[in-house]
This record gives structure tokens, C-alpha cells and sequence, in this order.
């Protein structure tokens, strides 16, 4: 650490959002100091987004491997090597992560490694030394949550932090939780070959996205074999000989090997002398204006510590308005509405903007209109042997306000959509640019040609 | 009837200049107006009318 | 068909272009006459980019299952049935062949199966009977080409249309041309386990795109112990006791198996009437306007028979432009840079607009800006073990004017890129917009970032 603890930036918590908002603090000529008790990355690169991306990929390869007939291809599979899966798992994290180092240090941000403390509004307390900043961004981040009740005990209820650390495949396992956290990892350990069953009290699977990606999403489900109980919600749980035994409040009980907790995620906000320093709280969360800002002049706070869409982009884009106000560059406040998401589950699951309920709350029912377009018709979704839908929805006479895409590979056609939602496009404007054949890309491409009035590989 | 712009983040611009794009004469194919047109138009040293719709 | 030979519009060949045209015709109230000599669909859904594309999935696949430990997933390749892969494949195709048939059923288009012939200006005779039309659309499209002397037996010596068919996996094969179809082809052997070498006269594979692109495709093909020879032209080829022998002008030999000839396609116009009905024609090709209207007014033309890019899609925007030009619809010419191009080779190359020696030709040396985001920064490529890069060509101060990308999967990024350029966006109206966290995309988002002066990911 330089001698000097006085900084123009001080940054509590190295993930997506704490580093994002470094690396651009520093770009914009700012010392800064990072504070991190564990690992620069954060969730996201340890222990969130990239290590499930890695076992969903490996997901991928197992079920290719065992429907290559289909194709073809004469193959055998033989299993999954969990120690070898994990080999690849760390690889990866580890390579991003020595990325992530070398631009800390490339972009010469202080890293202090250390558990923080906020002692005022302007000094964060760290191995006993107090480091000060003309601003403080808090961005501590999650952490699993549990309900009241239920203990995680590591070892047959697990969090996701166990669950990317099983060195083997589990025979069995229930899913507490159908979000998407829970859709991934059923989505991963049914590929493994896992008996796989989801405990969702809501009525559907991903109930945040659109009802018809929901619905999309299950019949996939079904057929993969992977179990879910809606609409019930969980009771309780007990342990069995060498497992254990979940109820459901319709009287049902399912019993596996283990059972994953994924029920949410909770703010890490406790003890860190947040609510000392002043800072409005809500259930944990701190309280932020449109700019990040806390109750406490100069102090912001970003990522999955603010009740905002717990997304890593989300985090790094929180992390550069903050920097970018710092800086006094009047960044836009960012629209959450324009926000991406997708769940890496096969098939994926990927939206933007409104669901077809949420814009017809906001535009009436008759000042909406959507279109489905069938992945059947759709060339290269087919020679995927992939099926589901491109859902768009558009305000009438007016712009694409919602887009909701369920099918293998859907996550990236999500950048186009992020772009027809965010410069607020008429169907029309799309349509009239021809899409690369044969692409996944053409089914968006076909949906707004449709609701421009020319529907091209459209059964009418 | 809508005027025909190159894009999207055309129309934007215009909007946020207080531009009326039937006020612009467009320079692409077909009377279709382009980003410069619109740029053009908002540098303009007399601004054009902006009309009340 | 109809006892009335009398319509809106008379349409020669049931390609790409002809059924997009019959499509958007008959959707606009136009009484449709399509003349189709084989199969609606084409070249593409039966001779090109489908069945292509299913072979380089089922390539995919088998590389997968190869590489599968790589991932921790236990997996033995026992090798390729072609019988299979040829059944999956001609699954595909079947499929889609029997949507489109529904369509032109659906849309009331009158199919005509027969050779057609043009005999007057609005007259194409086929089947011995004259059918007459308002206007009529020449789409007879393109077959592969071969060179001055060089014949294919469709054995030994063969083009695309036999590679498709082909019931055996070549142990070796020599591919003649680097461009798209060649390039390929080469991938889908290699995968398949042939021993394959290009030989290319110019100085790269994918000679018409970016350099950097070509070099990225080079380096890829080389780790994957694909051959080539570029830059020096092909002199001659004889048969061997089992295969064949290629010279190449600074007298190497290359010996193989077999010989696929991908060194282009030319127009299919010869003794259809079209220059006795006083079309005028260029080496073959039918020569249009803006419209895709011939010198004969009434007379258009759409597709591979005109000189514009090969491809599907320019194909399907040609079709439908004629459409709307006789409905008086007053559609944009399409505007040919606007066009995204794919080459579904492991690893795909994928661009939009530009490249940049065409930029500096036309903006000056120092009137252009470029950058390449290596996908070693971007997570999801990691996970799949991609490497390439996204290369971004801006107009300094100005739009992006275009995108060059080598990787996995890039060809789906290219709707993506494809209304950045179309829509004349800055790179920093891109940067604002964060995105999908891992995806592919985000490489995309990390190259509009640091042409924005924001780079995120990236070491400075
Ligand atoms: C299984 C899983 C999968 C996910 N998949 C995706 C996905 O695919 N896409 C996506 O966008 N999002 C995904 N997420 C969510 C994403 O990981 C989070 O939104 C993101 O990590 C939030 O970033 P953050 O910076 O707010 O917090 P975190 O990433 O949690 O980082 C907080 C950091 O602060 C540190 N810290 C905490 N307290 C202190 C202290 N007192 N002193 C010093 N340091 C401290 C922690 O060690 C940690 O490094 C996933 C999450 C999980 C759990
Ligand atoms: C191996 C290969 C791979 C390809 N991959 C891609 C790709 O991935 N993406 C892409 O965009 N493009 C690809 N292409 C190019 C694409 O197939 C063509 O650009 C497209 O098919 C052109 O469409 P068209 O309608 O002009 O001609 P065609 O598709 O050739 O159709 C012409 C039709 O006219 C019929 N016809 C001809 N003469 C007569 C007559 N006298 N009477 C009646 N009917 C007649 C023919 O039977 C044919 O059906 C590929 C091509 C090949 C060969």
C-alpha cells in the first residue's frame, strides 16, 4: 500500500460492480483504492456467472456427446469426470482472474486486500488503517439467502457456493427455487445425468420473465426428464438415511441426495458500520437515488447491494455511472427496463423490456400488439434440433417495447434485441435490414417482419 | 405519415434537438433522411420550425 | 393450375429470390405465377446453406465429442456414419422444404413445375403453355462454376453439388478455391477427419474480407491441421491410380483422394431467352438498376442471376424489393454494404460494412479508427475455447462503418453488428448500453467501449 491513505476514490468490495467502477474511476485519471477481503471478480467470477456458465458448457458437450447419433456422429459417452469438469471450471475462472489482476494493475488502482469497515462517510477502516476518499462507493455484494428456519449445512443442503464445489454428481437432487440460479443448476446436473426435481411455490419456472417464456421453459423441462412442482409452496425438510426428504404444502414430498437452496440472494451489508455512518437501509439493501447515491453526501453504492436487478452487467454499468458522475461527466441514468437478461439453462432463456402483461398494464390492451415466431421455422434453430419461440411485443403503431426468446444459443441474439429495445426501433426499421441466412438472428428478423405487415417464413 | 429516417437513433436525435424531421431534406436514397442530414439540420445557425404536434 | 394463364406476375425459378418475391407478391394481392424446374427452395435449401450448414453441425458435433475431456466429460468418438449424417441432414431440408411448400400453398401461389423459357417480355413458356404476367421476375439463379478446361466427373473431381451427396467420408481431399464455400468445406472434412488441402491463387483464404479476418481464419485452420497454398494459382490436376494430383504454379503437387472444385458460381441464363427478348446481359448475368429492373421494362431480375453478393439473404431483399416495387410500395434500394456475410466454418467469420482498406480507401488513411477486442478478454469465448477477435472499423468522429469478426458462434453477433452499421450508430451510443453478462455480445460491447474512450475489459 503507497504511505499515503488519502484517495480520490474509495471502493468497498472488488466485484463486478466495486471493479467496474474502478477501472473506469481510474481511466478518468482518479486514484483509487479497491478494498477486498477475498478475490478481485467477486460472485460473479468466483462463484456466480462464469463457474455456471463453465458446468452449463460442460452440460452442453455431455449431452452433444450423448445424442450424437442424431447427427451422425458414432460416439459413446462414458460419464462425467467431476474432477475433471472442475479442472476445466477453474481454468477458466483462474485465466479471467489473472486478466482481472493484470488490468488492476495496468490501470494502477491501489488493491488492498482486507476485510473493510465504513467508520465515517468518507473512511473506510482496513487491517486496522483507515483509508480515506474524497467519495466512498460500497460495494459489497451477496450472498445466498435461506428461509427462516432452513440451514444450510453444506454438505446435503447446499447453497451455490457448495454446489460449485461438488466433486462428484449427485444420483438426485431438488432444486429449491425455480429462478433462474435454480433453472440453471437443474438445467447442469440433469445434463450430468442427475434425477432432477425444482420446488417452485410460484406458479411458474422463471416467473420473472414473460409467461410464455415460462411456459416455453417447462415443456422443455418436461421433456429432458427434469421434474418441477408448482405453485405449492416448500414446507420443509428432513433428513433421511442418506439424504433427504423435502414437503411440499400440498402434502407431497420428494426426496434426493441433496437439496441446492436457491431462494435468492441477500445484500452483505450487515456489521459494516453502513447504518452507523448514516446510510439509509431497506431490508439490507442500501438506498440509492437514480445516480447511486446513498443518504450520505459522497457516499454511492452499486451492485447486488441495491435493490436493483442482481446482474453482474448491471454491476459493472452501476460501477461507471457512479465514476462517470464522480467525474462530473452527467452520465444518463441507466434504464433498467433496458436491461438484458438471460438464463444459460438448455434451452436459454433470454428478454429485454416489458413482458406482454407488463405492457399492456402500461399501454392498455388494445395499445399492444405481439407476435410469436416459432423457432420450427427457423432454419439454423432446426439443424440445432432446437425448439421455442421469439415473443415480441410492440406498442402499438409504435416501438418494440419487449422482447422474449426461449431456445438453445437465444442468449446472444439478446445483444440485437438490447439494441431494438434501447433505441426504441419500429418493427418496420428492423424488418427492412435482411438477416444473415441461415441464422438464429433470422427468427427475430422474421418476428418483425411479420408485425411490420410482411411476414416472409410465416405459415399465415 | 412517418417520415422515413435511416434509423432509429436518427429520429432520436432529431427529437432531442427539438428537430421536425418533416422539415429535413433527406440526402439518401429516396429522400431518406441520414444521420448527417439530421446533424446538418441541428447545426444549422437559424434553427428550423419546430412544429407542435 | 389455373385455366387462366393470365397474371399479376410470372416468376422463373423458385429459389431464394423467386419464392421471396412469389411471397411478398401474393401478400400484397398479387395473382402469382412461380416456374420451378426441381424443387422450391433451391439451391440454398437444397444444394447450399442448409445442408452446408448441417454438415458443419453435425462437424461441430463430432468435435465436440472428441475434444469432450477437455470439459471433464468422459466421451469416445467412434466416428462419422455418413449414411447418418446424411439422414439427419436430408431431415432438415425435408422439414423445411415441406414449410415453404405450405406457404405457397397458404399464400395461393400458383406453382408451376416445369422448365420455364421467356419468350416475350411478359411471356415464359413452360410445358409447352405461355404464361403471360403484368411483370415477370427472372430467378433462375447460379451453378457452380469450374475453370478453362478443368472438368468435374462428379467422382474424383467434384463440385458442391456432389460434396452434399457424398455417402463416404474422404481420407483425403484437395479443395480448390479458399473463398466461403471452399473454406467451408474444409472445415466440415477436417472435422469429419479428412486429410484436407486449399489451394488458394490469392494471397488468403476469405480473400474479400478484412486481412485481419483472413489471418484469423489462417491461424485457426493451421492449429486445426487444415492445409492450404495461397498465392499461387492452380495449373492442372491428373487422376492418380486411386485420386488425383493438383499442381499448383510454383510447381508443388498436392495429391488426395479427391477434388472439390469451390471456385465460384456462375448465372444460369444460357438458352432461357432472356438476351432474345433483348435483356441485357454481362457475362452471363442479367444486368439491373437499383429496382433490380432489367433494360426490358416489366422485366426484372433477382438473386445469384444478377452480379450483386451470392447469398440467401440478398437474395430474399431483392425478392422482396421487386414485390414492393411493382405494388408501388417505393421501398429503399438495398444498400449492398448493409448486407452481413458468414462463413459457418469452426471458427466463423463474420463482417458487416467495410473493411478496412475500403474504409481508408474511401474516408483516408486518417480518417478512419480501428480496434480489436481479442475474445481471450470475453468469458463465454473462454468457455467454449474460442479464440478470434471482433474488429471494429469507425469513421474517426463518426459511425461505425464496420465490423469484422473470427470466432465460434460469431455468426450470430452479426445481427447485432448489423444494425449498428445499417443504423449509422456511434460507437458511444453502443458503449452506454451494457451487455448480457457472459455472452459474446459482450465482446462486441467491450470494442464500441474502448472506441468510446471507455474501455472495460480490456489492457490498456
Ligand atoms: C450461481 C450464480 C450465477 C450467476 N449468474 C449470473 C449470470 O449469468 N449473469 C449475471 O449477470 N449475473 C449472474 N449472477 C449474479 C452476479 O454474480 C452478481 O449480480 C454480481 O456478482 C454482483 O456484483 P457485486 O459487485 O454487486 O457483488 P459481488 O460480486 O458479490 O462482489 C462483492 C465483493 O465484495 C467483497 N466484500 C464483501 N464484503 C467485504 C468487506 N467487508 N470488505 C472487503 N470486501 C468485501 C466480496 O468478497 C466480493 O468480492 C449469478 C450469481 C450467482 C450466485
Ligand atoms: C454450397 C453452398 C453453400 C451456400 N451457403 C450459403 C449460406 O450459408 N448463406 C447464404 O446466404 N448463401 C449461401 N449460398 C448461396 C445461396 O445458396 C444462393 O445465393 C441462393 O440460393 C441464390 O438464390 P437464387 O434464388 O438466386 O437462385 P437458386 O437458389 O439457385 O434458385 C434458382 C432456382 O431456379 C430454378 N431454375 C433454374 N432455371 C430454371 C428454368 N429454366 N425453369 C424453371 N426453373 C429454373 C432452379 O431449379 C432453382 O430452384 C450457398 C451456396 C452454395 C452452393
Amino acid at each position: 500500500m503507497a504511505g499515503d491513505n488519502q484517495f480520490d476514490l474509495v471502493i468497498l468490495g472488488g466485484g463486478s460492480g466495486g471493479y467496474a467502477c474502478a477501472f473506469r474511476a481510474a481511466d478518468l485519471g482518479m486514484r483509487v483504492a479497491l478494498v477486498e477481503k477475498a478475490e478481485v471478480g467477486g460472485t460473479c467470477l468466483h462463484r456466480g456467472c462464469i463457474p455456471t456458465k463453465a458446468l452449463l458448457h460442460a452440460g452442453e458437450v455431455a449431452d452433444n456427446t450423448r445424442e450424437a447419433a442424431q447427427f451422425g456422429v458414432a460416439a459413446t459417452f462414458n460419464g462425467i469426470d467431476m474432477a475433471a469438469v472442475n479442472a476445466y471450471k477453474d481454468g477458466v475462472v483462474g485465466q479471467l482472474y489473472k486478466g482481472l489482476q493484470g488490468i488492476v494493475k495496468a490501470r494502477k488502482i491501489e488493491f488492498i486486500a482486507g476485510e473493510g469497515r465504513l467508520v465515517s462517510s468518507n473512511t473506510v477502516q482496513v487491517n486496522g488503517e483507515n483509508i480515506t476518499g474524497a467519495n466512498v462507493v460500497l460495494a459489497t455484494g451477496s450472498v445466498p439467502k435461506s428461509l427462516p428456519g432452513l440451514e444450510i449445512d453444506g454438505d446435503r443442503i447446499i447453497s451455490s457456493d457448495h454446489a460449485l464445489k461438488l466433486d462428484y454428481v449427485p444420483a438426485s437432487a431438488i432444486i429449491l427455487g425455480g429462478g433462474v440460479i435454480g433453472c440453471e443448476f437443474a438445467s447442469v446436473w440433469k445434463s450430468f445425468g442427475t434425477d432432477v426435481t425444482i420446488i417452485e411455490g410460484l406458479p411458474h419456472l422463471v416467473p420473472a420473465e414473460d409467461e410464455n417464456s415460462s411456459k416455453l421453459l417447462e415443456r422443455a423441462f418436461r421433456r429432458r426428464g427434469i421434474k418441477y412442482e408448482l405453485g405449492n409452496f416448500f414446507s420443509g425438510v428432513e433428513y433421511t438415511e442418506n439424504g433427504v426428504r423435502a414437503s411440499i404444502a400440498n402434502g407431497k414430498t420428494v426426496e434426493a441426495d441433496l437439496m441446492l437452496v436457491a431462494v435468492g440472494r441477500g445484500p452483505v451489508s450487515a456489521g459494516l458500520g453502513y447504518e452507523e455512518a448514516g446510510i439509509a437501509m431497506d431490508r439490507g439493501y442500501v438506498k440509492v437515488d437514480q445516480y447511486c447515491r446513498t443518504s450520505v453526501p459522497g457516499v454511492y453504492a452499486v451492485g447486488d447491494l441495491i435493490p436493483t436487478l442482481q446482474l453482474a452487467h448491471v454491476g459493472f454499468a452501476e460501477g461507471i455511472l457512479v465514476a462517470e458522475h464522480i467525474a462530473g461527466l452527467n452520465p444518463a441514468p441507466i434504464d433498467y427496463d433496458g436491461v438484458p437478461r438471460v438464463t444459460y439453462s438448455h434451452p436459454e432463456v433470454a428478454s429485454m423490456g416489458l413482458s406482454e402483461a407488463q405492457a399492456k398494464a402500461r399501454y392498455g390492451d388494445a395499445g399492444v400488439k405481439t407476435f410469436n415466431y416459432d423457432l420450427a421455422g427457423n432454419g439454423k434453430s432446426k439443424i440445432l434440433k432446437t425448439s421455442g419461440q421469439v415473443k415480441v411485443v410492440q406498442q402499438v403503431d409504435g416501438p418494440v417495447v419487449g422482447v422474449h426468446m426461449v431456445g438453445d444459443r437465444m442468449g446472444e441474439l439478446v445483444g440485437e434485441a438490447q439494441l431494438i429495445f434501447n433505441w426504441e426501433a419500429l418493427p418496420q426499421e428492423v424488418a427492412q435490414l435482411v438477416h444473415a441466412h441461415p441464422s438464429q438472428t433470422e427468427a427475430l428478423g422474421e418476428a418483425m417482419m411479420a408485425l411490420a405487415g410482411k411476414p416472409l417464413h410465416v405459415h399465415d | 405519415v412517418r417520415v422515413p429516417v435511416v434509423s432509429p437513433l436518427v429520429r432520436r436525435l432529431a427529437k432531442e434537438g427539438g428537430l421536425d424531421l418533416a422539415s429535413v431534406r433527406g440526402t439518401g436514397p429516396e429522400g431518406l433522411i441520414m444521420r448527417r442530414d439530421v446533424e446538418a439540420a441541428l447545426a444549422a445557425p437559424v434553427p428550423a420550425p419546430v412544429s407542435s404536434s
